[in-house]
Protein backbone atom coordinates (compact mmCIF):
# COMPACT_ATOMS: atom_id res chain seq x y z
CA UNK A 1 0.00 0.00 0.00
CA UNK A 2 3.29 1.76 0.20
CA UNK A 3 2.34 6.09 -0.11
CA UNK A 4 0.23 8.03 -2.16
CA UNK A 5 1.57 11.45 -2.77
CA UNK A 6 -0.63 14.38 -4.71
CA UNK A 7 0.28 17.45 -6.17
CA UNK A 8 -2.61 19.87 -7.33
CA UNK A 9 -3.80 23.14 -8.12
CA UNK A 10 -6.80 24.58 -5.99
CA UNK A 11 -9.69 23.42 -8.04
CA UNK A 12 -12.55 21.74 -6.65
CA UNK A 13 -13.07 19.73 -9.43
CA UNK A 14 -10.24 17.56 -8.24
CA UNK A 15 -12.07 16.72 -5.13
CA UNK A 16 -14.15 13.86 -6.65
CA UNK A 17 -11.05 12.68 -8.62
CA UNK A 18 -9.24 12.86 -5.25
CA UNK A 19 -11.62 10.54 -2.94
CA UNK A 20 -11.82 7.28 -6.08
CA UNK A 21 -7.84 7.84 -5.70
CA UNK A 22 -7.86 7.56 -2.27
CA UNK A 23 -10.26 4.75 -2.19
CA UNK A 24 -8.39 2.53 -4.90
CA UNK A 25 -5.13 3.34 -3.04
CA UNK A 26 -7.00 2.11 0.38
CA UNK A 27 -8.30 -0.83 -1.43
CA UNK A 28 -5.59 -2.24 -3.30
CA UNK A 29 -3.91 -2.55 0.41
CA UNK A 30 -7.25 -4.14 1.02
CA UNK A 31 -8.02 -1.15 3.69
CA UNK A 32 -11.45 0.11 2.45
CA UNK A 33 -12.44 2.39 4.80
CA UNK A 34 -14.75 5.34 3.55
CA UNK A 35 -13.95 8.02 6.79
CA UNK A 36 -10.87 8.95 3.95
CA UNK A 37 -12.40 10.09 1.02
CA UNK A 38 -14.64 12.48 3.24
CA UNK A 39 -11.81 13.40 5.78
CA UNK A 40 -9.93 14.30 2.68
CA UNK A 41 -12.53 16.31 0.62
CA UNK A 42 -12.80 18.45 4.06
CA UNK A 43 -9.34 19.33 4.10
CA UNK A 44 -8.59 19.68 0.57
CA UNK A 45 -11.98 22.14 0.36
CA UNK A 46 -10.60 24.12 3.44
CA UNK A 47 -7.09 24.53 1.76
CA UNK A 48 -8.28 25.76 -1.42
CA UNK A 49 -10.11 28.13 0.16
CA UNK A 50 -6.96 29.97 1.40
CA UNK A 51 -4.66 29.05 -1.78
CA UNK A 52 -4.54 31.81 -4.98
CA UNK A 53 -5.34 30.58 -8.17
CA UNK A 54 -1.29 29.35 -9.17
CA UNK A 55 -0.66 28.11 -5.89
CA UNK A 56 -0.66 24.03 -5.16
CA UNK A 57 -1.82 21.38 -2.64
CA UNK A 58 0.07 18.37 -1.32
CA UNK A 59 -1.99 15.61 -0.45
CA UNK A 60 0.06 12.38 1.34
CA UNK A 61 -1.23 9.46 2.71
CA UNK A 62 0.65 6.64 3.99
CA UNK A 63 0.43 3.66 6.32
CA UNK A 64 2.61 3.91 9.21
CA UNK A 65 2.02 0.86 10.85
CA UNK A 66 -1.85 0.13 11.95
CA UNK A 67 -3.04 3.72 11.20
CA UNK A 68 -3.49 5.88 8.22
CA UNK A 69 -1.90 8.96 8.32
CA UNK A 70 -2.88 11.87 6.25
CA UNK A 71 -1.39 15.33 5.12
CA UNK A 72 -2.81 18.10 3.26
CA UNK A 73 -0.46 21.34 3.09
CA UNK A 74 -1.21 24.49 1.56
CA UNK A 75 0.61 27.91 1.79
CA UNK A 76 -1.56 29.98 2.57
CA UNK A 77 -2.01 32.52 5.72
CA UNK A 78 -2.49 29.68 8.34
CA UNK A 79 -4.77 29.49 11.03
CA UNK A 80 -6.00 31.96 13.06
CA UNK A 81 -6.76 30.46 16.48
CA UNK A 82 -9.50 33.25 17.02
CA UNK A 83 -11.39 32.51 13.47
CA UNK A 84 -10.94 28.48 14.55
CA UNK A 85 -12.63 29.16 17.94
CA UNK A 86 -15.53 31.19 16.15
CA UNK A 87 -16.06 29.06 13.44
CA UNK A 88 -16.23 25.94 16.31
CA UNK A 89 -18.67 28.10 18.10
CA UNK A 90 -20.40 28.99 15.43
CA UNK A 91 -23.95 27.25 14.29
CA UNK A 92 -23.46 27.30 10.75
CA UNK A 93 -19.57 27.29 10.49
CA UNK A 94 -16.86 24.72 11.72
CA UNK A 95 -18.70 21.77 10.04
CA UNK A 96 -15.59 20.69 8.29
CA UNK A 97 -12.78 20.49 10.87
CA UNK A 98 -15.65 19.49 13.51
CA UNK A 99 -16.35 16.39 10.79
CA UNK A 100 -12.60 15.43 10.40
CA UNK A 101 -11.93 15.42 13.97
CA UNK A 102 -15.17 12.57 14.48
CA UNK A 103 -13.99 10.62 12.40
CA UNK A 104 -9.81 10.98 13.55
CA UNK A 105 -8.32 9.50 16.71
CA UNK A 106 -4.99 12.66 16.16
CA UNK A 107 -5.49 15.95 14.48
CA UNK A 108 -2.48 18.33 14.69
CA UNK A 109 -2.19 21.67 12.73
CA UNK A 110 1.24 22.31 12.11
CA UNK A 111 3.08 25.82 10.23
CA UNK A 112 6.43 25.38 9.15
CA UNK A 113 7.78 28.73 7.43
CA UNK A 114 4.84 29.81 5.16
CA UNK A 115 3.70 26.11 4.70
CA UNK A 116 0.65 24.81 6.60
CA UNK A 117 -0.36 21.13 7.47
CA UNK A 118 -3.12 19.49 8.84
CA UNK A 119 -2.07 15.58 9.91
CA UNK A 120 -5.08 13.26 11.21
CA UNK A 121 -3.93 9.96 11.98
CA UNK A 122 -6.23 6.52 12.47
CA UNK A 123 -6.70 3.25 13.30
CA UNK A 124 -6.84 1.00 10.24
CA UNK A 125 -10.07 -1.12 9.33
CA UNK B 1 -24.74 14.60 -8.35
CA UNK B 2 -27.98 14.12 -10.68
CA UNK B 3 -31.53 15.44 -9.33
CA UNK B 4 -35.20 14.39 -9.86
CA UNK B 5 -37.66 16.32 -9.16
CA UNK B 6 -41.35 14.82 -9.30
CA UNK B 7 -43.93 17.39 -8.48
CA UNK B 8 -47.13 15.29 -6.79
CA UNK B 9 -50.48 16.10 -7.46
CA UNK B 10 -51.29 17.78 -3.64
CA UNK B 11 -48.40 20.74 -3.71
CA UNK B 12 -46.07 18.46 -2.43
CA UNK B 13 -42.77 17.68 -4.55
CA UNK B 14 -40.33 14.70 -4.54
CA UNK B 15 -36.62 15.06 -4.78
CA UNK B 16 -33.99 12.21 -5.25
CA UNK B 17 -30.75 12.96 -5.40
CA UNK B 18 -28.23 10.38 -6.66
CA UNK B 19 -24.27 10.63 -6.99
CA UNK B 20 -22.02 12.56 -4.46
CA UNK B 21 -22.39 15.88 -3.43
CA UNK B 22 -19.37 18.17 -2.23
CA UNK B 23 -17.42 21.95 -2.49
CA UNK B 24 -17.63 21.43 -6.19
CA UNK B 25 -21.19 21.14 -7.01
CA UNK B 26 -23.65 21.55 -3.80
CA UNK B 27 -24.61 24.70 -5.23
CA UNK B 28 -27.15 23.04 -7.89
CA UNK B 29 -28.93 21.80 -4.85
CA UNK B 30 -30.23 25.60 -4.50
CA UNK B 31 -30.26 26.28 -8.20
CA UNK B 32 -32.45 23.06 -8.63
CA UNK B 33 -34.66 24.15 -6.14
CA UNK B 34 -34.58 27.34 -5.64
CA UNK B 35 -36.12 28.90 -8.60
CA UNK B 36 -39.28 30.09 -9.78
CA UNK B 37 -40.29 26.55 -11.19
CA UNK B 38 -40.65 25.43 -7.72
CA UNK B 39 -43.29 26.55 -5.08
CA UNK B 40 -41.36 28.16 -2.13
CA UNK B 41 -44.11 26.73 0.26
CA UNK B 42 -43.70 23.33 -1.17
CA UNK B 43 -43.65 20.35 0.81
CA UNK B 44 -40.25 18.46 -0.39
CA UNK B 45 -39.36 15.09 0.43
CA UNK B 46 -35.87 14.71 -0.24
CA UNK B 47 -35.16 11.24 -1.04
CA UNK B 48 -30.99 10.54 -0.11
CA UNK B 49 -30.75 7.08 -0.63
CA UNK B 50 -28.86 7.20 -3.73
CA UNK B 51 -26.68 9.79 -2.45
CA UNK B 52 -23.48 8.01 -1.94
CA UNK B 53 -21.37 10.81 -0.64
CA UNK B 54 -21.90 14.65 0.95
CA UNK B 55 -19.22 16.71 2.52
CA UNK B 56 -19.99 19.98 5.16
CA UNK B 57 -20.40 22.08 2.51
CA UNK B 58 -23.22 19.72 0.87
CA UNK B 59 -24.37 19.82 4.81
CA UNK B 60 -24.97 23.83 4.92
CA UNK B 61 -26.93 23.89 1.27
CA UNK B 62 -29.44 21.58 2.13
CA UNK B 63 -29.67 23.40 5.76
CA UNK B 64 -29.83 27.08 3.26
CA UNK B 65 -32.58 25.29 1.05
CA UNK B 66 -34.53 23.93 3.73
CA UNK B 67 -34.46 27.29 5.62
CA UNK B 68 -35.88 29.02 2.43
CA UNK B 69 -39.14 26.16 2.36
CA UNK B 70 -39.55 27.37 5.98
CA UNK B 71 -39.57 30.86 5.93
CA UNK B 72 -41.63 30.70 2.76
CA UNK B 73 -44.18 28.62 4.39
CA UNK B 74 -43.27 25.17 3.15
CA UNK B 75 -41.07 22.40 3.91
CA UNK B 76 -38.27 19.98 3.24
CA UNK B 77 -37.28 16.67 5.07
CA UNK B 78 -35.39 14.19 3.98
CA UNK B 79 -36.28 10.69 3.52
CA UNK B 80 -34.20 7.39 3.44
CA UNK B 81 -30.55 8.69 3.69
CA UNK B 82 -27.98 6.22 2.61
CA UNK B 83 -25.35 4.88 5.33
CA UNK B 84 -22.88 7.35 4.60
CA UNK B 85 -24.73 10.19 4.52
CA UNK B 86 -26.90 9.29 7.54
CA UNK B 87 -23.48 9.46 9.20
CA UNK B 88 -22.21 12.93 8.23
CA UNK B 89 -26.00 14.13 9.03
CA UNK B 90 -25.44 12.09 12.45
CA UNK B 91 -21.91 13.94 13.10
CA UNK B 92 -23.09 17.74 12.77
CA UNK B 93 -25.83 16.92 14.68
CA UNK B 94 -29.11 17.91 11.89
CA UNK B 95 -30.68 15.05 11.81
CA UNK B 96 -33.70 16.43 13.40
CA UNK B 97 -33.18 19.78 11.12
CA UNK B 98 -34.41 17.30 8.44
CA UNK B 99 -36.94 15.55 10.01
CA UNK B 100 -35.19 12.59 10.88
CA UNK B 101 -33.99 10.58 14.17
CA UNK C 1 -4.34 24.52 -14.01
CA UNK C 2 -0.29 24.46 -13.25
CA UNK C 3 1.01 20.88 -11.98
CA UNK C 4 -0.20 17.78 -11.07
CA UNK C 5 2.29 14.94 -9.56
CA UNK C 6 1.23 12.05 -8.13
CA UNK C 7 3.47 9.10 -6.64
CA UNK C 8 1.39 6.06 -6.38
CA UNK C 9 1.83 2.58 -5.70
CA UNK C 10 2.26 0.12 -8.85
CA UNK C 11 -1.19 -1.10 -8.53
CA UNK C 12 -3.46 -1.36 -11.45
CA UNK C 13 -6.19 -0.41 -9.85
CA UNK C 14 -5.07 3.00 -9.47
CA UNK C 15 -4.99 3.30 -13.06
CA UNK C 16 -8.99 3.98 -13.22
CA UNK C 17 -8.72 7.19 -10.77
CA UNK C 18 -5.61 8.65 -12.41
CA UNK C 19 -7.68 8.66 -15.68
CA UNK C 20 -10.62 10.72 -13.84
CA UNK C 21 -7.66 12.82 -12.53
CA UNK C 22 -5.66 13.55 -15.44
CA UNK C 23 -9.42 14.68 -17.01
CA UNK C 24 -10.62 17.04 -14.15
CA UNK C 25 -7.26 18.77 -13.96
CA UNK C 26 -7.14 19.20 -17.70
CA UNK C 27 -10.88 20.24 -17.68
CA UNK C 28 -10.19 22.89 -14.56
CA UNK C 29 -7.80 24.44 -17.00
CA UNK C 30 -10.37 24.14 -19.79
CA UNK C 31 -8.14 21.69 -21.43
CA UNK C 32 -10.16 18.62 -22.15
CA UNK C 33 -8.51 16.11 -24.01
CA UNK C 34 -8.79 12.50 -23.93
CA UNK C 35 -5.74 11.43 -25.63
CA UNK C 36 -4.09 11.98 -22.20
CA UNK C 37 -6.02 9.33 -19.77
CA UNK C 38 -5.14 6.60 -22.73
CA UNK C 39 -0.89 7.77 -22.53
CA UNK C 40 -0.53 7.92 -19.04
CA UNK C 41 -2.57 4.59 -18.79
CA UNK C 42 -0.23 2.86 -21.06
CA UNK C 43 2.65 4.41 -19.32
CA UNK C 44 1.76 3.57 -15.66
CA UNK C 45 0.92 0.13 -16.81
CA UNK C 46 4.47 -0.20 -18.10
CA UNK C 47 5.84 1.51 -15.08
CA UNK C 48 4.22 -0.91 -12.95
CA UNK C 49 5.09 -3.79 -14.56
CA UNK C 50 8.50 -3.04 -13.73
CA UNK C 51 8.05 -2.12 -10.13
CA UNK C 52 8.52 -4.34 -7.64
CA UNK C 53 5.19 -4.37 -5.28
CA UNK C 54 6.94 -1.84 -2.18
CA UNK C 55 7.98 0.35 -5.15
CA UNK C 56 6.37 3.34 -6.37
CA UNK C 57 5.56 5.02 -9.58
CA UNK C 58 5.98 9.19 -10.20
CA UNK C 59 3.07 10.83 -12.68
CA UNK C 60 3.97 14.34 -13.39
CA UNK C 61 1.84 16.69 -15.72
CA UNK C 62 2.28 19.93 -16.17
CA UNK C 63 1.67 22.79 -18.86
CA UNK C 64 4.47 24.63 -20.57
CA UNK C 65 3.33 27.44 -22.52
CA UNK C 66 1.02 25.86 -25.28
CA UNK C 67 2.25 22.37 -24.76
CA UNK C 68 0.93 19.78 -22.34
CA UNK C 69 4.12 17.56 -20.98
CA UNK C 70 3.48 14.35 -19.08
CA UNK C 71 6.43 12.45 -17.14
CA UNK C 72 6.17 8.87 -15.63
CA UNK C 73 8.92 7.41 -13.85
CA UNK C 74 10.08 4.15 -12.64
CA UNK C 75 12.99 2.49 -10.49
CA UNK C 76 12.97 -0.54 -12.39
CA UNK C 77 15.89 -1.93 -14.67
CA UNK C 78 15.45 0.60 -17.48
CA UNK C 79 14.71 0.23 -21.21
CA UNK C 80 16.10 -2.72 -22.89
CA UNK C 81 16.98 -1.83 -26.10
CA UNK C 82 16.88 -5.34 -27.94
CA UNK C 83 13.60 -5.79 -26.29
CA UNK C 84 12.24 -2.11 -27.07
CA UNK C 85 12.85 -3.48 -31.11
CA UNK C 86 11.37 -6.92 -30.79
CA UNK C 87 8.43 -5.78 -29.21
CA UNK C 88 7.75 -3.16 -31.59
CA UNK C 89 8.53 -5.20 -34.58
CA UNK C 90 6.28 -7.97 -32.47
CA UNK C 91 2.38 -8.29 -33.96
CA UNK C 92 0.77 -9.58 -30.18
CA UNK C 93 3.88 -6.62 -28.42
CA UNK C 94 4.74 -3.19 -28.72
CA UNK C 95 1.04 -1.93 -28.86
CA UNK C 96 1.65 0.45 -25.88
CA UNK C 97 4.22 2.57 -26.92
CA UNK C 98 2.87 2.72 -30.41
CA UNK C 99 -0.51 3.90 -29.43
CA UNK C 100 1.57 6.66 -27.01
CA UNK C 101 3.87 7.30 -29.87
CA UNK C 102 0.84 7.94 -31.83
CA UNK C 103 -0.54 10.36 -29.69
CA UNK C 104 2.08 12.50 -28.91
CA UNK C 105 4.43 14.82 -30.96
CA UNK C 106 7.43 14.22 -28.44
CA UNK C 107 8.55 11.05 -26.77
CA UNK C 108 12.11 10.55 -24.60
CA UNK C 109 12.98 8.09 -22.46
CA UNK C 110 15.37 9.29 -19.96
CA UNK C 111 17.69 7.29 -17.46
CA UNK C 112 19.20 9.24 -14.11
CA UNK C 113 21.01 7.08 -11.91
CA UNK C 114 17.84 4.31 -10.74
CA UNK C 115 14.93 6.12 -12.16
CA UNK C 116 13.49 5.30 -16.17
CA UNK C 117 11.78 8.44 -17.34
CA UNK C 118 9.29 8.28 -20.02
CA UNK C 119 8.64 12.23 -21.23
CA UNK C 120 6.06 12.84 -23.70
CA UNK C 121 4.56 16.11 -24.89
CA UNK C 122 2.13 17.43 -26.92
CA UNK C 123 0.53 20.80 -27.64
CA UNK C 124 -2.63 21.87 -26.38
CA UNK C 125 -6.27 21.06 -28.53
CA UNK D 1 -16.96 -2.33 -16.87
CA UNK D 2 -19.90 -3.93 -17.19
CA UNK D 3 -20.63 -7.44 -19.49
CA UNK D 4 -24.21 -7.48 -21.32
CA UNK D 5 -24.48 -11.24 -22.91
CA UNK D 6 -27.51 -11.84 -24.67
CA UNK D 7 -28.26 -15.52 -26.24
CA UNK D 8 -30.10 -14.92 -29.96
CA UNK D 9 -32.02 -17.91 -31.24
CA UNK D 10 -29.44 -19.05 -34.24
CA UNK D 11 -26.36 -19.79 -31.89
CA UNK D 12 -25.47 -15.65 -32.36
CA UNK D 13 -24.77 -13.74 -29.17
CA UNK D 14 -25.32 -9.93 -28.74
CA UNK D 15 -22.82 -8.80 -25.83
CA UNK D 16 -22.22 -5.60 -24.88
CA UNK D 17 -19.24 -4.05 -23.01
CA UNK D 18 -19.57 -0.46 -21.08
CA UNK D 19 -17.32 1.82 -19.11
CA UNK D 20 -13.74 1.31 -19.42
CA UNK D 21 -11.30 -1.34 -19.92
CA UNK D 22 -7.62 -0.97 -18.79
CA UNK D 23 -4.98 -3.43 -17.33
CA UNK D 24 -6.88 -3.70 -14.09
CA UNK D 25 -9.94 -5.52 -15.66
CA UNK D 26 -9.05 -6.83 -19.46
CA UNK D 27 -9.01 -10.58 -17.52
CA UNK D 28 -12.91 -10.06 -17.20
CA UNK D 29 -14.12 -10.40 -20.86
CA UNK D 30 -12.42 -13.84 -21.57
CA UNK D 31 -13.39 -14.75 -18.00
CA UNK D 32 -17.00 -14.30 -18.98
CA UNK D 33 -16.63 -14.95 -22.74
CA UNK D 34 -14.45 -17.90 -22.98
CA UNK D 35 -16.40 -20.17 -20.13
CA UNK D 36 -18.33 -23.53 -20.78
CA UNK D 37 -21.32 -21.19 -20.76
CA UNK D 38 -20.87 -19.73 -23.99
CA UNK D 39 -20.66 -22.37 -26.77
CA UNK D 40 -17.07 -21.72 -28.49
CA UNK D 41 -18.07 -21.75 -32.11
CA UNK D 42 -20.91 -18.88 -31.15
CA UNK D 43 -21.28 -15.88 -33.97
CA UNK D 44 -20.40 -13.22 -31.41
CA UNK D 45 -21.79 -9.50 -32.04
CA UNK D 46 -19.67 -7.54 -29.53
CA UNK D 47 -21.62 -3.44 -29.33
CA UNK D 48 -18.65 -1.35 -27.70
CA UNK D 49 -20.71 1.56 -28.38
CA UNK D 50 -21.43 2.32 -24.50
CA UNK D 51 -17.31 1.54 -24.16
CA UNK D 52 -15.76 4.65 -23.25
CA UNK D 53 -12.13 3.78 -22.83
CA UNK D 54 -9.99 0.99 -24.08
CA UNK D 55 -5.74 0.19 -23.42
CA UNK D 56 -3.03 -1.42 -25.62
CA UNK D 57 -4.37 -4.52 -22.74
CA UNK D 58 -7.86 -4.38 -23.75
CA UNK D 59 -7.17 -4.31 -27.25
CA UNK D 60 -4.66 -7.49 -26.27
CA UNK D 61 -7.81 -9.57 -24.41
CA UNK D 62 -9.80 -8.48 -27.81
CA UNK D 63 -7.62 -10.37 -30.19
CA UNK D 64 -7.29 -13.30 -27.75
CA UNK D 65 -10.92 -13.90 -27.30
CA UNK D 66 -11.57 -13.56 -30.93
CA UNK D 67 -8.88 -16.31 -31.62
CA UNK D 68 -10.01 -18.35 -29.86
CA UNK D 69 -13.95 -17.92 -31.45
CA UNK D 70 -12.24 -18.34 -34.73
CA UNK D 71 -10.29 -20.95 -33.93
CA UNK D 72 -13.26 -23.09 -32.35
CA UNK D 73 -15.31 -22.28 -35.52
CA UNK D 74 -16.96 -19.50 -34.32
CA UNK D 75 -16.58 -15.39 -35.21
CA UNK D 76 -16.17 -11.85 -33.50
CA UNK D 77 -17.24 -8.85 -34.43
CA UNK D 78 -17.14 -5.41 -33.37
CA UNK D 79 -20.33 -3.57 -33.68
CA UNK D 80 -20.74 0.41 -33.17
CA UNK D 81 -17.38 1.23 -31.37
CA UNK D 82 -18.00 4.28 -29.19
CA UNK D 83 -15.49 7.21 -30.69
CA UNK D 84 -12.61 6.87 -28.16
CA UNK D 85 -12.56 2.86 -28.73
CA UNK D 86 -12.38 3.57 -32.69
CA UNK D 87 -9.74 5.85 -32.49
CA UNK D 88 -7.30 3.25 -30.46
CA UNK D 89 -8.82 0.21 -32.83
CA UNK D 90 -7.30 2.41 -35.97
CA UNK D 91 -4.11 3.60 -34.43
CA UNK D 92 -3.70 0.09 -33.13
CA UNK D 93 -4.28 -1.16 -36.99
CA UNK D 94 -6.83 -3.86 -35.70
CA UNK D 95 -9.76 -2.35 -37.24
CA UNK D 96 -10.41 -4.88 -40.15
CA UNK D 97 -9.43 -7.76 -37.51
CA UNK D 98 -12.60 -7.42 -35.83
CA UNK D 99 -14.84 -6.55 -39.44
CA UNK D 100 -14.88 -3.16 -39.23
CA UNK D 101 -13.70 -0.66 -41.64
N1 LIG E 1 -6.09 25.39 5.55
C1 LIG E 1 -6.49 26.35 6.41
N2 LIG E 1 -5.77 27.50 6.56
C2 LIG E 1 -6.15 28.47 7.42
N3 LIG E 1 -7.25 28.38 8.19
C3 LIG E 1 -8.02 27.27 8.08
C4 LIG E 1 -7.68 26.21 7.19
N4 LIG E 1 -8.62 25.25 7.32
C5 LIG E 1 -9.50 25.68 8.22
N5 LIG E 1 -9.15 26.90 8.69
C6 LIG E 1 -9.84 27.71 9.73
O1 LIG E 1 -10.65 26.83 10.49
C7 LIG E 1 -12.00 27.30 10.51
C8 LIG E 1 -12.95 26.12 10.57
O2 LIG E 1 -12.92 25.40 9.37
P1 LIG E 1 -14.13 24.43 9.01
O3 LIG E 1 -14.42 23.59 10.20
O4 LIG E 1 -13.79 23.72 7.76
O5 LIG E 1 -15.40 25.36 8.84
P2 LIG E 1 -15.69 26.61 7.92
O6 LIG E 1 -14.81 26.48 6.71
O7 LIG E 1 -17.14 26.46 7.63
O8 LIG E 1 -15.39 27.84 8.77
C9 LIG E 1 -12.13 28.13 9.24
O9 LIG E 1 -13.14 29.10 9.36
C10 LIG E 1 -10.75 28.76 9.12
O10 LIG E 1 -10.67 29.92 9.93
N1 LIG F 1 8.92 1.43 -17.83
C1 LIG F 1 9.63 0.58 -18.60
N2 LIG F 1 10.83 0.08 -18.17
C2 LIG F 1 11.53 -0.77 -18.94
N3 LIG F 1 11.14 -1.19 -20.16
C3 LIG F 1 9.98 -0.73 -20.64
C4 LIG F 1 9.15 0.16 -19.90
N4 LIG F 1 8.05 0.45 -20.64
C5 LIG F 1 8.18 -0.25 -21.78
N5 LIG F 1 9.33 -0.97 -21.79
C6 LIG F 1 9.83 -1.83 -22.89
O1 LIG F 1 9.20 -1.46 -24.09
C7 LIG F 1 8.58 -2.57 -24.71
C8 LIG F 1 7.34 -2.14 -25.44
O2 LIG F 1 6.32 -1.72 -24.52
P1 LIG F 1 4.82 -1.66 -24.98
O3 LIG F 1 4.76 -0.94 -26.28
O4 LIG F 1 4.02 -1.10 -23.88
O5 LIG F 1 4.40 -3.15 -25.34
P2 LIG F 1 4.43 -4.49 -24.48
O6 LIG F 1 4.36 -4.09 -23.04
O7 LIG F 1 3.25 -5.22 -24.98
O8 LIG F 1 5.73 -5.18 -24.85
C9 LIG F 1 8.31 -3.53 -23.55
O9 LIG F 1 8.25 -4.85 -23.99
C10 LIG F 1 9.52 -3.31 -22.66
O10 LIG F 1 10.63 -4.06 -23.09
Amino acid sequence: MNRLAIELPPSTKLLAPTRSMINAWLCSGSAADDRWGLIATELIANAISFTSEDGMILVVMEQKSDNIELQVSDFGPGFDPTEVRMAAADSVRGRGLGLVKALTTQFEAVREGNKTTIIVSHPLP
Amino acid sequence: MHITISPLNDGAIDVSLQGEIDADNCAQIGEHLLTPGVESDSTVALDLSELSFIDSSGISELLRVRDAFDSAGGSLVIVNPSPAVRRVLEITGVLSTFGLS
